[in-house]
């Protein structure tokens, strides 16, 4: 199968290190990605606040964009950002589900010289590597298992909410079941899904770091030795923050923060400049040592 | 509002009917898709499962309530809905199906409109600067979206983030210059069309 | 084509029912617009035409006006048909000149644009008008209803229902699933809000339904198949092999004391797990029957055929018998009362409550059991450590008042839980902590009862938990379980930090009720509880004449809401059989020799074999007492030689002329 | 698309349509009986016909509703395995299947005919269905069999 | 056998739109033409005979006793003489499927005059037309105005047009039944009442079949007939063949299915029934032994046009006569 790839544009700055780790865990691994071309930017949680058709129609040009490039049927989209996967798809099922606004949006497309049919899926890395490559070939496929690793997964919000398709509402695992494939223990903890606050770290600091910092305790209390995480945002949060946070609450949480590519990709015996290892502001040393 | 009350203190707080919108509960469940809210049985889990709730001056069971009664103007002008970062819990463990971020954009799109969102405040800024960024350049370049934002709200706010900037850059983490679309001018066409 | 050997004289009546047809429906106008419709020679609108005076008025005019057809146009026909059909009896006319016409459900109370209502009003009363001059004599057939009664589900309900039908003299045959009756009540410890010993007036009814002469008791059984119709039924029972010979065993657990397995070593069902049970058991030293059960899934025998069979040589009454086969019963019964109760709802299906994930988190019915001095904890209600909590938080509405569980409020969460808390003070002085949404306490002594606990020093805080969580943040949180909940009164969101959480899980429809639903042919609502006939006038009856249900299988409901039920089934059951004989609806097909060529396309559609063919005349022949009357052969006879009372084609076409046939 | 504007313009400015609809006894006009009670809104587009089951379902009626007048054609019965004689919704499937075929050769469009399986607890299922037909027969104008029937072209 | 004193019938057979078979069929009476011209003069019958429709014209009404109609009523021509006919005659049979209910002419209702039209005179593989000539209902020449007669839009049975006493169905009908018709009226014995089928047995042709019928039907596929081996023993029903008999009215003697082939219903449907296609729809639909939509769906797609099948002689008098544009 081939899949469309919808970077997003964190991936491109900030969260640079999880497009070089996940392109080179799949071009491992044998699947095969081909970005969107001329792709633009998902709208996050901001445009939203603006003006909602708006947000609709700018990602709905992605996945027209897409469908135009994927050819007949349906056309698979990966989304490696959270923000990113959950924008497309909250797009993709209110134009399925709402007549009017489907129609407007489409008008808009049209004039704009482009068609969406409802084509597309959209997927998440971690949705594809369970479900689609399997755990088993993943298996396989380690060279170097992470045995006595304790893995904190931090899932964010909005991989499987408000929508989820491949993994549990309320108690998601499936970053857990890569770790575990990976050889590492997964550590069962409360807050996977509490937000990190997004933006809020610039915006409102005192109230964006505090969020952070509640996390980084609980994860260093239950004495996680890495966290992992699936949203730039995210990672962005709980790994830059870290100096100011520990700081402000007199208090040493640090801990490294990577994304789940980037620690599987040390598992497969990538290396680790290929993994963007070296752009983490908290060294990895458990695995990198 | 509260006219009449000769601007003493002790009537501000009763709240008159007269001085509700009784239309905008209706406005804004259509604007959140759906009529849900009204099923609201104000059980406060939405409250209790949003991490930011104990920074709001509202907490979102009471923002439900508020809307329903029609208190605009204390909904809209207030923080509370900004600090709504979308994580989605409320939505998803709503017993009654409402779709309360769905809710709390509305309210933000709403208070821009009529413009009485909080001044002030951080948050509706950065969504401001965000919403041109793409508008104009169909990506966003974190740089300058940061640039921008402190240019617009706080620029000696910037200064405590400068060693984060330049640490972020050292890594490659951030750059000045990034890929743009082929089209531009065609892009913001797309956007202009679109009405709300 | 028939052809009207006598005068048609129709008479149509508009009923006002009061206000509510009459506020949408112009009656006198539609009244007025019949009296022109052909064949109609009287035409009148009435404020209650189901009244003793409406019905009069109809008599009167079918004296006076030599009347020979009547159309009514009121409420549906499923409601009143009957009413209307007895006043033209009355009349001395035959009851199947009647047509309904539903301007009430139908029209009145789901239109709200009067013109188009009233246009439809007249095109419905038009098509009636229409139909009933087609309409001819019928006569209903009897048949005798045979006194015996099937009863399914052995809980408060069933139990209760037996009782009563077997002390008025019937015969009941009690068919239960498991080795045991008693159902969930058997379970409990104390009922609210008497907090009467639910075993002291359980045990008694559960031995008087084993003792009694009129009563035959299958448990271990299940229907697997039924047939017949009302008066009338043909039932299957499955008797499981429980490999002890029922009428041997006197339940002296010398089997159990002589198993191999020294000690229990697999789920006990009856302590929802929390104790261990040998392959060979008995339920709880009160089972009824009082006879054990041999599990072949847990019995080393039947895994490995190697067991030595110390159970077997344990009884010296030669009671068990390894070789035991499942059983078939088939018996006949004029009425079936169906009590199968309900589920309690999977706590599994909340991950943020942590049942499963954290052993502290119990569910109620967990907690009935160790509150009860023959449970699994001897009545101590104690941590999974052994020791005992020293604040409980109880969540209410787990499961219930969901959109994405259940929608509905499962009625007797709130007086259990209020129940559990009292018990759980008493028995160990905690703190205790009742979260709810809204309290429901709506019965007799019921708020008394809240308002005792209240007093009690337990705590109650306003708001749905949304977490159930072992995150702490402070020094008094570690090794708790930190509920977080907003308190809406206060309007604070709080964490509460306990040691024991139990989940108030609601009802729900058991796993099986769409299998008995399909063997029964009643129907369900959408949440998938036995439907009645009428919420209010036929509680317990369902569209299934001689099918009746009670408790819990309709709906979530308390213990005395139960037995009421139970009860109110029996009285509908006792009635039936009392009057000797039920009437069929004269609907049935018929054959017209004269234009059955004998094709043979209508054989094999007839769902209850009543076509046969004759040989000897080539002709088929329908057997009227099996047919009920469908009309699906009728359709696709491709001759039209098959007929239909009450659904003839001409009937039918000329109601679809007369919708048509004109529009003012 | 021309053929549409011409159907459009045909359509008499206070047309409303009427729908004959063939309900079985025990569940959709159960269901239908439910909606009143439930005092739920639909349009006043259907004429209900009684019949016992589903199974009753002459495909004559449907195309004798269709010559006498009727824009549309709705026929409910219970949900597959729920019939209350077994299954009489499954012959009605059959024969609706293949109903429906010959009308699309005699150019009826699709939407004037349809089987929906409502139970009885549906009530709120049947308002919507008869809500949605209605306007997609709106949609469509009057149904030209009548006039065919009675005016033959010359 | 006529009396010799009696005077004759007067006698009339008309075509309309037809095959001429029907025409046939009434030479088929073979040596019986000797009694029916003993007891008739045939007046007008074009397929025989050179009389002028001015001749007919200017006979006395009710001056024929007997008309046999047969063909469908398809051009201006067809219904003038119908009406005609009428006025002239005491007795007008429609005679044939065609003047019964349409018949095969009939199936013209399926398309409409302008894209017959186009077929005939600019698409059909043999048609060379490079100035799109088409018939004229007038056109002028030397020696004045001639017309042709309009070509109907529709295609129509004959009760459609006129009044009609006695309707014979068939194609063509079982000559057989002609003569016994023929010589009830010569002999004045009762006639049945206005507007009869008659010349049928009034039970459906499988009450004379002798194939054998199972009591389980069950057909889970439907074939065409050369699909199957015929053992000629089995109902086609039975074996997954669409045969038109239990639906259409005896009369002919099973000719077809003793031939082999299943019936295809050009006596008609039985009294009770209105319309014959629908019916045989339910009929079959219900002998479908399936009960996944998908399966069914697969076994309705075998059925080769149904609406031709069902209403193969039947369309112009079914409940919707026509193919709608």
């Amino acid at each position: 199968m081939k899949y469309l790839y919808y970077p997003g544009c964190s991936l491109r700055s900030t969260g640079r290190a999880y497009e070089e780790s996940l392109l080179a865990v799949f071009r491992v691994l044998g699947i095969d990605l081909a970005e969107i071309d001329d792709w633009n930017c998902c709208g996050a949680t901001n445009y939203m606040s603006i003006n909602e058709h708006r947000a609709i129609a700018i990602t709905t040009r992605n996945l027209a964009l897409a469908e135009q490039q994927g050819g007949s049927g349906e056309v698979h989209i990966i989304a490696p950002c959270n923000a990113c996967y959950m924008g497309l798809q909250k797009t993709k099922i209110y134009l399925d589900t709402e007549q009017g606004l489907r129609e407007k949006i489409l008008k808009t497309m049209e004039g704009a010289g482009l068609r969406y049919e409802g084509r597309v899926v959209i997927r998440h890395p971690l949705d594809v590597l369970i479900n689609d490559f399997g755990l088993d070939k993943l298996k396989m496929a380690v060279k170097k298992p992470l045995h006595d690793l304790r893995v904190i997964s931090y899932y964010g919000c909005q991989m499987v909410r408000p929508i989820a398709t491949f993994d549990h509402e309320a108690d998601p695992v499936s970053m857990d079941q890569v770790a575990m494939t990976l050889g590492a223990t997964a550590v069962d903890w409360g807050m996977k899904l509490r937000c990190c606050g997004g933006s809020m770290t610039s915006t409102v600091p005192d109230v964006g770091q505090r969020l952070n910092y509640l996390l980084l305790k609980e994860a260093k209390a239950k004495k996680g030795d890495i966290m992992i995480t699936a949203c730039p945002l995210c990672q962005f949060n709980l790994e830059c923050f870290q100096g100011k946070i520990s700081k402000k609450f007199r208090d040493d949480i640090s801990i490294p923060v990577m994304f789940f590519t980037q620690l599987m990709g040390m598992a497969l015996g990538i290396p680790e400049k290929e993994l963007g290892i070296h752009r983490l502001f908290v060294k990895p040393r458990p695995v990198t040592v | 509002m509260n006219s009449g009350s000769n601007g003493k203190q002790p009537f501000l707080h009763i709240k008159r009917e007269a001085d509700l919108d009784k239309e905008f509960s209706k406005r804004i469940a259509k604007l959140a898709h759906g009529e849900k809210l009204y099923g609201c049985i104000q059980c406060g889990n939405c409250s209790a499962t949003c991490p930011l709730s104990p920074y709001m001056d509202y907490t979102p069971r009471k923002v439900i309530a508020m809307v329903r009664a029609g208190f605009r103007d204390e909904v809209l002008s207030n923080s509370t809905v900004w600090l709504c970062a979308s994580c989605y819990s409320c939505t998803v463990e709503c017993p009654k199906g409402i779709k309360i971020t769905d809710i709390m954009y509305a309210l933000k799109r709403e208070a821009i409109i009529k413009k009485v969102y909080p001044r002030n405040f951080a948050i509706p800024a950065l969504s401001r600067t965000f919403y041109d960024e793409v508008r104009a350049g169909g990506r966003i370049n974190e740089t300058w979206l940061l640039t921008r934002f402190y240019m617009r709200t706080n620029i000696f706010k910037a200064i405590g983030f400068i060693g984060l900037a330049l640490k972020l850059f050292g890594t490659g983490r951030l750059k000045l210059a990034e890929k743009k679309l082929k089209d531009r001018q065609q892009f913001r066409r797309m956007v202009e069309s679109t009405s709300n | 084509m028939s052809h009207h050997k006598e005068e048609i004289r129709i008479g149509v009546y508009i009923c006002h029912c009061g206000h509510n047809i009459a506020g949408t429906v112009d009656v006198t106008g539609i009244a007025e617009y019949a009296s022109r419709l052909p064949n109609v020679v009287i035409s009148k609108d009435y404020k209650y035409m189901c009244s003793d005076p409406g019905q009069v008025l109809i008599g009167q005019d079918i004296a006076e006006h030599k009347l020979n057809r009547i159309v009514v146009s009121s409420c549906s026909p499923l409601l009143h048909e009957k009413t209307f059909r007895d006043a033209l009896v009355k009349g001395g006319l035959n009851p199947f000149f009647l047509q309904m016409v539903n301007i009430r459900e139908n029209v009145s109370w789901v239109h709200t644009d009067t013109d188009d209502a009233n246009l439809k009003a007249r095109d419905l009363v038009r098509a009636a008008v229409h139909r009933v001059a087609y309409q001819k004599e019928l006569t209903k057939k009897k048949v005798p209803v045979n006194p015996d009664v099937l009863i399914v589900g052995g809980g408060i309900a069933g139990i209760s229902a037996a009782l009563t039908m077997a002390d008025a003299g019937k015969k009941v045959f009690l068919v239960e699933k498991e080795p045991t009756i008693g159902g969930h009540m058997a379970l409990f410890d104390k009922t609210f809000p008497t907090l009467d010993c639910a075993a002291c007036i359980l045990t008694p009814k559960m031995s008087s339904v084993k003792k009694h002469p009129n009563i035959t008791l299958w448990s271990y059984s299940e229907v697997s198949e039924v047939s017949g119709f009302v008066g009338n039924y043909k039932v299957k029972v499955t008797r499981k092999p429980r490999y002890v010979i029922e009428e041997l065993c006197v339940g002296c657990y010398a089997c159990v004391d002589e198993c191999i397995f020294k000690e229990g070593k697999f789920p006990d069902e009856f302590n929802l797990g929390m104790s261990k049970r040998k392959p060979v058991y008995l339920p709880f030293p009160q089972a009824t029957p009082l006879v054990a059960v041999i599990d072949d899934k847990t019995c080393i025998h039947f895994k490995t055929g190697k067991c030595q069979q110390s159970c077997a040589k344990a009884c010296d009454r030669n009671a068990i018998d390894f070789n035991q086969q499942p059983e078939v019963k088939e018996i006949e019964v004029g009425t079936v009362i169906l009590t199968t109760g309900f589920k309690a709802f999977d706590a599994r299906r909340l991950p943020y409550y942590g049942y499963g994930k954290f052993p502290n988190v119990f569910t109620s019915l967990e907690v009935e059991r160790m509150v009860n001095a023959s449970g699994p904890t001897e009545g101590h209600v104690v941590l999974k450590d052994g020791s005992k909590p020293k604040s409980v938080g109880i969540v209410h509405c787990v499961g219930s008042r969901d959109e994405k569980t259940n929608k509905w409020c499962s009625r007797v969460c709130c007086m259990y839980s209020l129940k559990l808390a009292h018990l759980i003070k008493e028995h160990t002085g905690a703190e205790v902590y009742n979260f709810y949404i809204d309290m429901r306490t709506p019965g007799k002594g019921y708020e008394e009862f809240y308002d005792k606990l209240l007093r009690e020093d337990v705590h109650f805080i306003r708001g749905r938990v949304a977490e159930v969580s072992d995150w702490a943040t402070t020094s008094d949180e570690e090794g708790k379980l930190i509920m977080r909940v907003e308190d809406t009164m206060v309007g604070m969101v709080r964490r509460i930090p306990v040691d024991m959480v139990v989940l108030s899980v609601g009802l729900e429809p058991r796993d099986d009720a769409q299998d008995i639903r399909k063997l029964f042919n009643i129907s369900c609502s959408t949440e998938g509880f036995f439907l009645e006939k009428h919420p209010k006038l036929a509680p317990v009856d369902t569209f299934t004449d001689g099918v009746f249900i009670a408790g819990a299988a309709q709906g979530p409901r308390d213990i005395p809401d139960s037995v009421a039920q139970a009860g109110a089934a029996a009285a509908q059951a006792l009635a039936l059989i009392d009057s000797g004989h039920v009437e069929l609806e004269p609907n049935t097909a018929y054959i017209t020799d004269t234009l059955c060529s004998g094709c043979k396309s209508c054989l094999n559609i007839c769902p209850y074999k009543a076509i046969a063919f004759d040989d000897e005349k080539r002709k088929s022949v329908i057997n009227e007492a099996l047919c009920k009357g469908c009309g699906t052969c009728v359709a696709s006879c491709p001759s039209g030689a098959i007929r239909q009372n009450l659904f003839e084609d001409e009937e039918i076409f000329s109601e679809i002329r007369g919708l048509f046939v004109e529009s003012i | 698309m021309s053929d549409n504007q011409i159907n459009k313009q045909a359509i008499p400015a206070n047309w409303k349509p009427r729908i004959a609809a063939f309900f079985c006894n025990w569940c959709t006009y159960t269901a239908s009986d439910l909606a009143g009670v439930s005092r739920l809104k639909y349009p006043a587009t259907i004429r209900v016909i009684r019949i016992m089951c589903s199974g009753r379902l002459d495909p004559q009626f449907v195309t004798d509703a269709f010559a006498e007048g009727a824009d549309a054609v709705l026929i409910g019965g219970c949900h597959p395995g729920d019939c209350h004689y077994a299954n009489g919704n499954y012959k009605c499937l059959r024969r609706v299947h293949l109903l429906k075929k010959v009308l699309k050769q005699m150019g009826l469009e699709e939407e004037r005919l349809r089987l929906e399986w409502i139970s009885a607890s549906e009530g709120k299922r049947l308002a919507e269905v008869v809500s949605e037909m209605s306007e997609a027969i709106l949609k469509l104008g009057p149904c030209k069999v009548k006039q065919v029937v009675e005016h033959y072209e010359k | 056998m006529a009396n010799e004193s009696k005077p004759k019938i007067k006698m009339a057979v008309y075509w309309g739109a037809a095959c001429g078979g029907c025409c046939v069929s009434v030479l088929d009476v073979h040596e019986s033409l000797f009694a029916v011209i003993d007891a008739a003069d045939l007046v007008f019958w074009p397929i025989a005979l050179d009389t002028k429709y001015a001749d007919v014209e200017a006979m006395e009404d009710a001056s024929i006793d007997l008309c046999l109609f047969n063909g469908a009523v398809r051009n201006s021509e067809n219904e003038h003489m119908a009406h005609v006919l009428r006025k002239k005659s005491k007795i007008l049979v429609a005679y044939g499927s065609c003047a019964h209910m349409g018949g095969i002419p009939g199936l013209a209702n399926f398309s409409d005059r302008e894209s017959l039209m186009r077929r005939v005179y600019d698409e059909s593989e043999s048609t060379e037309n490079p100035d799109k000539i088409r018939p004229q209902h007038h056109y002028e020449v030397k020696e004045g105005t001639l017309e042709i007669p309009v070509f109907y839009n529709d295609v129509m049975s004959l009760g459609q047009i006129t009044d009609v006493d006695y309707y014979i169905p068939g194609c063509p009908p079982q000559t057989e039944r002609l003569v016994e018709v023929f010589m009830a009226i010569v002999t004045g014995q009762p006639l049945p009442p206005k507007g009869s089928v008659i010349g049928v047995s009034g039970l459906a042709q499988c009450d004379e079949c002798t194939r054998k019928k199972s009591d389980q039907r069950s057909v889970k596929q439907i074939f065409r007939p050369w699909e199957i081996e015929d053992d000629g023993e089995t109902c086609f029903m039975d074996q997954g063949v669409i045969c038109m008999g239990p639906a259409t009215i005896g009369g002919c003697g099973v000719r077809c299915v003793k031939g082999n082939a299943p019936c295809r219903g050009c006596y008609g449907p039985m009294p009770e029934v209105r319309d014959m296609g629908a019916k045989l729809i339910s009929t079959i639909g219900t002998m479908i032994d399936l009960e996944k939509e998908e399966e069914i769906e697969k076994v309705i797609e075998q059925i080769e046009d149904p609406a031709g099948t069902f209403y193969r002689f039947s369309l112009p008098a079914a409940k919707i006569r026509r193919k709608l544009s």
